[in-house]
Formats: structure tokens, C-alpha cells, sequence
């Protein structure tokens, strides 16, 4: 395993470390509890937190700031973060509006958030959470966790984010992630595994010339293993179902976000992009917003993920509105 | 020292025990999760008993639901993932049928453990069959509830439950998981063990363990 | 060889049809020349034009657009471009002022760019270059090609397309390039080669726990190869010829630049930037602007560089500067 | 058509043979580069080729000047890196001193191959022993040169040229690298071939083979 770090044990610390010093202006973190908080939450607007496993940087720590998170709150490599990391947290940015939990369909996600959920409303503190649920690759999700949230969650944290910014209240913050929620579709592949730092050796193991169709983030296996393909017919493996399951018509007006696994170079993703709009231009469906790059990745895999969002007139207002986070910044 | 009882003391050898049996089974348990999971399951467990054992030891305790809750409250906030909550919730839900105890004959534990499994199915919704953790716990519970009833001996009843923990464990490798990581896999699921049932297994063989069963 | 590219013969053609159609509001192809260009370029001001080999993605097409360069050029993956395409290029964007060539010292830009500034110059369109040479790794730089040009030039393109934004004369553009590079130190290294589509192969070998230091950014061997080591390690063997060169002294404001070389999680990098913001401390150098990300790659290389830049008053606001690229976005 | 003299239709197929002869060592070219470059060098003069021949096939001329300035210009514009100029002024200066002319003798090639290469060393600054093309070229075009002023065949004096080009290639196995990439290798680019060298050679090996030597 041949990373840039210190100890396996402080990856993530480490790494949260240098990311608040490079973004002292933006965040800082949370005196106790392992949270990554806005420096300038303002009172008076729902705060809106989000978390997860780490090694899907810049997802979520790198998503706090202005339009965005009020607070992300960092598990372990690919472990969900604990209950009194969400509490804490939303203690801290909490300005009276409530909370908004956004989070990702992971069963430890959902529990570590659940539990967190109940100890903040116990105190009577506001609380709601959306579950973002946009993996298309989770086929027979009645008999599963459910499909996980992936590259979704990143575009209800910037649309959601920018909706609590101008004062939405915690119920039309809530009714507006569900809706994202609801109009968003992912997947991704695999042209390589990653390797957690703890474990020292790669999650899953693919031939020199295989590729995994489905992935999840953790590099949870997908739907097929098979031969490297063309980015084009990559791209129509991964845009099919995502089209056909929602599913996206001609007319659509769509955000099309492209995504990368993380140790994908970025002239890769656009050429997935590039084949990414040929494919829907032939379907009548319009892209009015695009998003490329490395947004919610898997450590150093390679590899790529596709997501349509559809979007409504809100929705575009709220994408376009100024965010100024580490990860995600325009407009201000 | 009575045999019949669980006290203060061996409830802290137990989890002085629990934690290094995770540890030597850390590699074997991240290898069971990388196959099915996300190869972290040992990593989790091995950092939270970990952190328990370091609580557990720093504390001077009265009552055997005092040691089970600082574990659950560690475990809670330390281990994360899938496994951080639910094992959390049944040391918890467990360690609040033992509070103000001295010590525990077998149905008291067997009770206890029955609370800390329903816990574990309240939060995580498994049913028996699911490849979970749930179904190393269950037949485990219930063999510890039959021998608490049959008048047993402590440790005849937790090596019975022992046994049915690994019969449990092992009759996962066929099944296809439905909650979890794990249900992703769909068919491909089948043919592995486990993790949480692994480590389920491995937690109840530290307590057996540690009371010199 | 794995990689989300259709022909090898078209990744640079195919990457840039995806990165116009998804920055269309910021740039666009030159009709005939292999060239991005700015779609807004202002008349009346001076044309900052850089170029070289593909495979650095988002350098430098990424960086064309408001505030940083008026026009990019791409070679081939790692072939510096040719001269037509400069010279199509500035013909494209001249606004009168003059044309700024920003160069990486390398002998193939060297040359392309010196004849297409030769072209130009045949047609009295008044043009300056300035060649970039911050790479601290190569020693005995006069039996060499010189110090090659890296990532001191992402710093160099924002400042000194922040100065010819204001209006700022192709002399005084000129000469605050130069000043930049006079303050401008790099140095970098690779965990991992990286592959050219067209070679198939990578273009050196490193053993599983083999480390480069001193790799230029197209995978040309460093000073050492070693035994991997923490990243606090490898920071201070970057970071002290940086230091040293110059020489960077105690009081310095210096901005500090951690980039990853394409496939380095960004969680690493900011492992990277902790420890060497630890290491500018324990010096008395004042990080006062930094910059952490993957903005001058090597494809799919593991690894990192750190770049230093001295910083005056002038340099700080032009880097505060708005700047609206696809690669590198502040202020608007 | 007389052997002692190139003409149009000799200089159209030294092109085709450069191409043949190029693509046939392209991964050669390449694996050169890759030990002490950038593993493009082949690529590179491949897609050049490739290009000018396309080029010269699609076009009609009179003299010989011509079809090198149209390799030239198409050097120039498709092959880029450092052999792209150098190549491209190569044959652009070789061009201009043929411009016009319907037949060359030696002692006219000989001129234009000089004039080449000071356009290579005007443009590059590579010294003779710097490890580069130039150490290839010059005692090839100094051969020719001595051929041409002794009278000799121009096959004889292209066979001659070959020679010292060959042993021009191989002479900067064991030199130091002071221009281009190789450079910064320092010590380590010595016992490595030069690329560049390389390929100088491999267009003189083509130019003999198409006019029969
Ligand atoms: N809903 C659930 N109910 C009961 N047990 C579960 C549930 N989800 C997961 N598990 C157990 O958790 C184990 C995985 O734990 P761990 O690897 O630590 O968490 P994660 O899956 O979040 O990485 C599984 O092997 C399974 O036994
Ligand atoms: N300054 C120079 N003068 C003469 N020849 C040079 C010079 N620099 C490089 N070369 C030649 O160019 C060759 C490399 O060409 P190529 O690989 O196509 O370009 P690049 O180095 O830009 O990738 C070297 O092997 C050397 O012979
Ligand atoms: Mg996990
Ligand atoms: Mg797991
Ligand atoms: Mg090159
Ligand atoms: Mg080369």
C-alpha cells in the first residue's frame, strides 16, 4: 500500500487537519467532537448537516460553507460516523430554525444518524432527515438496505444547502431534498479497487483488464464484471438504467454531473462527459447544468460515476446561487 | 468466587477478554467483510473494545450493568459503521436489565441478552435469515433462555449458547444477505460468512472465556 | 492499461469536445487550430497564452477564461503543441495590447513556442515570453535543459492573468511573470507511474514500495528513488530544497501550494499540507494563501509536488483577484 | 531515372520509406525514450510521417524542394515535443536550398542536409557530444560532404553517411545527456541510446534504402 500518510490510525484526523488550516476563512473544527463546522453559521436558518464514512473527500467536510453544509460530520474510512459526532455537531450550528440531516443510504448511516436524531429530540431540538437513495445500480431493493446514496447526495447538499441559506424554512428544506431526492439518479464503475489505509489491501481485486459495472463507493461489488469497454459504451451502460428507471424523457431539462472515482484524471471525466452528451442528446433529454470532477470519491480508485438530476425552476435558481466551500465554490 | 454468577470482576475480565479476541481476530474479520462488506468490520471492533477495555479499566464499578454501559457507550461512540450502533444498543438495552447488579446468575443474563438482542433487531430491523449478526445472537439467546429454564449450570448454559452461536454463524455462509452492506451483493452474497455474526460468535467465546467455560 | 478513453488516438480530441461542451459559457475551440480559447476575450487588453502537452489536466485548458489565460494550446499527451497552434491562437485573441507567451521550460515548448512567436512577430503583433523554470529538483541546471517548468505556472497563469485583466501593459505583464518566477520554487515526487494512452505501458517502473523524489511532471526520473516513507518525511524532503533554494526566510509570506499529480486522493494531499504548514512554522514562513488540489497532473500519477511562491502586495491581490475558469473559480 | 541523382519522383519515395521505416520502429523509438525521456519519441514520428506522406501522395510537384518543404511544414504542425521543430527546420532549411531544383546530385544534398543541420543547431543549441540528433547528423553530413568532394557515387557517399550516422547512434550509448529531457537524468541517462540519434539514423536508413543503396 503506498499512500502519503503518517499512520493509518490518523488518516483521518490528520487529513481534517490540514483541511481546516487551508480553510480557516471557511470552517474550523468542532472543539470536541469530531465535526467539521461553517466558522460563520449564521443564526436564524435551518442548519443543514451531513457525514459519512471518510475517503469520499471532498465529500462531505469539504462541502461546509457558505450555501452549503452547516456541519459534516466524518466517520472512520468508510465507516459511518457515531451518534455523538452528529449531536455535537448540531448542537453547535444549531440556530433555532432546526436541523436538517441529510444522509446516505448506508444501514450504519442511517443508525449512527437515527440514534442522533432521537438524543437531539429528546432535548427538543427540530430535527428531520431526507435519505438520499439515487443508486440505480441496487437492483431488487425490497430485498436489500435499499439503493445507497451516492453521487446524488452532492447535488442536494449544494441545492438544499442553498435553499436553507435564504431562509427556507426546516419543512420546505426537507420537502426540497425529498424532491431532489426523488428526481435523482446514479451509477458508477470500477476500473480499479481502492485500499483502506486500516486494512492495507485492496477492497476487492479486478483482473488487469476488468472493470466493475455498479460499484458502490466502499467498492461494493456491482451488477456485472466484465472486459474494459470504450468510455462509450461505459457511458451507455451506466446512463441506461439511470435514464429508463427514473425515468428521464425527451425534454427533460437535466443536471448532468460526472463524476470520479478519485484517482481518475480529470481530461478521463470529460471524456465520459463528451460521450455522457452525445447519449442524451440522442434521447431528447437536455443538460441545462453540468457538473465534472472528482466530487464523492472512493479514495485513489479509478473509475467514474454518472448522475442525472432533473431540475425544475427552483432547483436551478438554487444550484446557480453563490456557494463558497473547500470543495464547491462559485459566485462569491 | 461462585461459579453460578457473573460479578463486577468477571464482567471486566470479560470485556478485557472480548477485546483480545477482536484483536486477534481483527485480519480474519476485515477479511470476511472485504469479501461481502467493506472490509472494515474488524478494524471497527478492534478500535471500539479497544477504547471499552481503556474505559472499563479506568473505572472502579458496583454494579455489572455500570461495566456493560460504559462498554455500550463507548462502543456507541467509537465503532461506527453498521456494527458501532447496533452492538452499542445491545450492550445498552443489556446493560439496563443488570443495573444496580452485583452479579447475575443465568436467567438474569439470560434475560439481559434477550433485551440487548430485541434492541438490536429494533434498530437494525433483521429477521432471522437476514445474514446478520442476528443470526449468530438468536439461537445463541435462546439456548442460553432454555438452559436458564432447564436449571442448568452458568456455564453449562453459555456453552450451549456458545455452540448454537456457532451453528448460527456458520449456517449464514449459505444465505443470502438482505440487510446490511452485504444485501448489494445479491446472490453473490451466498457462500460467505457473515462478519457480524462472526463477531457476534467470537464475543459470546470471550465470555465463555473469561468464566473458564 | 485502463483508462475511460475510446481511441488513443483521440483522448486530447475527445477530452477537449467534453470540456468546451461543459464550460460553454467560459470557452470555446478555435475554429481550425487545436486551441482553447476564452469566449468573452475583451479587446484592449493584453492576451495571456500558454500551452504544452496534454495529460496535466485542468493545465492549462482549464485555466482559460475570466482573470487567468485568454487562450490555451494542448499538445499530445506529454508532446509540447506545435507552433500553428499558438500562432492561431493569438491571431484568435489578440486585442492589440500585445501577446503574453507563458512557457514551461522544457526544450520541445521551448522551441514550438519561440517559432510561433517568431511567426507573429514576422507580423508585427508585438509578443513577449516568459519561460517558467521552478523545478528545484534538477541539479547542475547548467549542464542540463535547465529547471523545468511545473507547478509554479498555475500560480504564474492566475497572477498574471489577474494583472493583464486590469489592464495591466504587456510590459508590466511581462515583467510580474518574471517576478513570480524569480519567487517561485517547486518540487515533486511520485508513489506511482503513470501511463501515456498512446505508449500502453508506463512510462517507468517503481517497486511496490518505491517512492520518486524530484519527478518531473511527465514522469521524468528525480533526484532519488527510495523505500517509501511517511508523508512528514517526504514533506521535508520536498520542502527543504524549496526552502533552501530560493532561500525562503523566516518573515516570508509565501503561499503554499500542495498539488497532487492526478490519481492522489485529495484527502491525502491535505495530510501533505498539514505537515508542511507544521514544517513553514517550525521555519517562521508565513503561509498567507494556499492552494491544495490536483491543478498541474500527470495523468493518472500517485503523488504529490509543493510549490512555494514569495508573495508581494501586488501578487496577493492578484491571486485574491475573481477568476472564472473551469479549473480555478473565486470571486464571481 | 539515373543513379546519380534524387529526383521528385526518388524523393516522394524516400518519404514513403521514411514512413514504413518509422512505423516499424515506432515502439523501438518510443521504448529509447521511455528509458531516458518520455516515451513519446516514437509516437511522435510516427504521427509526422504519417502526415507528410499523406500529404506528399496527395500533392503534384516539380522539384524536389517542394516535397521537403511540405514534410517540413507538416513536421512541424503535427509532431510537436522537441523533435517536431527540430525535424520541421531540418527539412524546411534542407527545402529551401532544393527549392527549384528537379534533381539533386551528392555534393547538392550534401549542401542541403548542411543547411538542415544548422537549422537544427540554431534552433536547439545542442553541442556535438551533447547526446542528441545533432551527434547523429553531423559526422553523417560530414561523410557525405567528404564523399561528395572526392567525387564519389552518390550511393557510395549515402552508404558512407549511413555508416557514421550508425556510429554516431551508438556512440551516444555511453554519453551524458546536456540537451532535451535526457538531461535531467544526468549520470543516469548514460548507457542508453539516444532517441533522437536514433531516429536521425533510422531517416538516413530510409533514404538509402529507397534510392537502392
Ligand atoms: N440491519 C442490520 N441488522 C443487524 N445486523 C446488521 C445490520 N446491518 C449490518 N449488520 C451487521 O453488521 C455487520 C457489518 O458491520 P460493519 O462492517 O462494522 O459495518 P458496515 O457494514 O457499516 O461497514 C454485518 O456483517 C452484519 O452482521
Ligand atoms: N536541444 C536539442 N537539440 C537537438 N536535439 C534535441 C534537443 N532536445 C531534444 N533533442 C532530441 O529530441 C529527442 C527527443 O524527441 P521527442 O521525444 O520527440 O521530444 P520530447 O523530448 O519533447 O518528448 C532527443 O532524443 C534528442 O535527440
Ligand atoms: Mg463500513
Ligand atoms: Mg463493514
Ligand atoms: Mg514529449
Ligand atoms: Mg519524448
Amino acid at each position: 500500500m503506498k499512500k502519503l500518510i503518517n499512520d493509518v490510525e490518523k488518516v483521518v484526523e490528520e487529513s481534517l487537519s490540514g483541511l481546516v488550516k487551508a480553510h480557516a476563512d471557511l470552517i474550523k473544527l468542532h472543539p470536541s467532537a469530531r465535526a467539521v463546522l461553517r466558522v460563520d453559521s449564521p443564526k436564524e436558518k435551518v442548519a443543514v448537516i451531513s457525514g459519512g464514512g471518510s475517503g469520499h473527500e471532498p465529500m462531505h467536510t469539504g462541502y461546509v460553507g457558505y450555501g452549503m453544509l452547516d456541519a459534516a460530520c466524518p466517520g472512520e474510512i468508510f465507516t459511518s460516523p457515531t451518534p455523538d459526532q452528529m449531536y455535537e455537531a448540531a448542537k453547535a450550528v444549531n440556530g433555532g430554525k432546526g436541523i436538517l440531516f441529510i444522509v446516505k443510504n448506508y444501514s450504519g448511516d442511517i443508525m449512527n444518524f437515527q440514534m442522533a436524531a432521537d438524543m437531539l429530540a429528546a432535548e427538543g431540538i427540530p430535527v428531520e432527515q431526507v435519505v438520499i437513495n439515487d443508486d440505480v445500480a441496487v437492483e431488487n431493493s425490497l430485498y436489500t438496505a435499499g439503493r445507497r446514496g451516492v453521487g446524488g447526495t452532492v447535488l442536494a447538499e449544494k441545492i438544499v444547502g442553498a435553499k436553507a441559506e435564504e431562509g427556507g424554512s426546516l419543512e420546505e428544506v426537507k420537502s426540497l431534498c425529498e424532491r431532489v431526492n426523488a428526481n435523482v439518479r446514479s451509477m458508477g464503475m470500477a476500473l480499479t479497487p481502492c485500499t483502506v489505509p486500516a486494512a492495507g489491501k485492496p477492497t476487492f481485486e479486478l483482473g488487469p483488464d476488468e472493470i466493475e459495472i455498479g460499484i458502490g463507493i466502499h467498492g461494493e461489488p456491482g451488477r456485472h464484471r466484465m472486459k474494459l469497454k470504450p468510455a462509450r459504451e461505459i457511458v451507455e451502460m451506466l446512463a441506461t438504467p439511470i435514464v429508463d428507471d427514473l425515468p428521464f424523457k425527451a425534454g427533460d431539462e437535466v443536471l448532468a454531473f460526472v463524476n470520479g472515482m478519485g484517482g481518475t484524471p480529470l481530461s478521463e471525466l470529460y471524456i465520459v462527459y463528451n460521450d455522457l452528451s452525445d447519449f442524451l442528446e440522442k434521447k431528447g433529454i437536455k443538460i441545462v447544468r453540468n457538473l465534472v470532477g472528482n466530487y464523492i470519491t472512493s479514495l485513489e480508485m479509478q473509475g467514474c460515476s454518472i448522475t442525472l438530476l432533473r431540475l425544475d425552476d427552483e432547483m436551478k435558481r438554487l444550484w446557480d446561487a453563490p456557494v463558497c466551500t473547500p470543495g464547491l465554490r462559485w459566485g462569491m | 468466587m461462585d461459579n453460578e454468577h457473573l460479578d463486577v470482576t468477571k464482567a471486566v475480565a470479560i470485556v478485557e477478554n472480548i477485546k483480545e479476541i477482536i484483536d486477534a481476530n481483527k485480519e480474519f474479520l476485515t477479511k470476511l467483510d472485504s469479501a461481502i462488506g467493506d472490509a472494515d468490520h474488524g478494524i471497527n471492533m478492534s478500535r471500539g473494545f479497544t477504547k471499552a477495555l481503556e474505559k472499563v479499566r479506568n473505572n472502579q464499578y458496583n454494579d455489572i450493568g455500570a461495566v456493560f454501559k460504559d462498554v455500550a457507550m463507548t462502543l456507541m461512540s467509537t465503532v461506527g459503521g453498521a456494527a458501532g450502533p447496533l452492538y452499542g444498543t445491545f450492550f445498552m438495552r443489556a446493560s439496563m436489565k443488570l443495573a444496580g447488579q452485583k452479579e447475575a446468575d443465568l436467567t438474569l443474563l439470560a434475560q439481559a441478552f434477550r433485551e440487548g438482542l430485541q434492541g438490536v433487531v429494533a434498530l437494525g430491523k433483521a429477521q432471522l435469515g437476514d445474514k446478520t449478526m442476528v443470526d449468530a445472537l438468536t439461537p445463541a439467546i435462546e439456548a442460553l433462555e432454555a438452559a436458564a429454564k432447564q436449571g442448568l449450570p452458568l456455564k453449562e448454559g453459555l456453552k450451549r449458547a456458545l455452540d448454537m452461536a456457532e451453528k448460527g454463524m456458520k449456517d449464514t455462509i449459505p444465505l443470502v444477505a438482505r440487510k446490511g452492506r452485504a444485501s448489494y451483493l445479491g446472490e453473490r452474497s451466498a457462500g460467505h460468512q457473515d462478519p457480524g455474526a462472526t463477531s457476534s460468535y467470537l464475543i459470546l467465546k470471550a465470555i465463555c472465556e473469561a468464566l473458564g467455560v
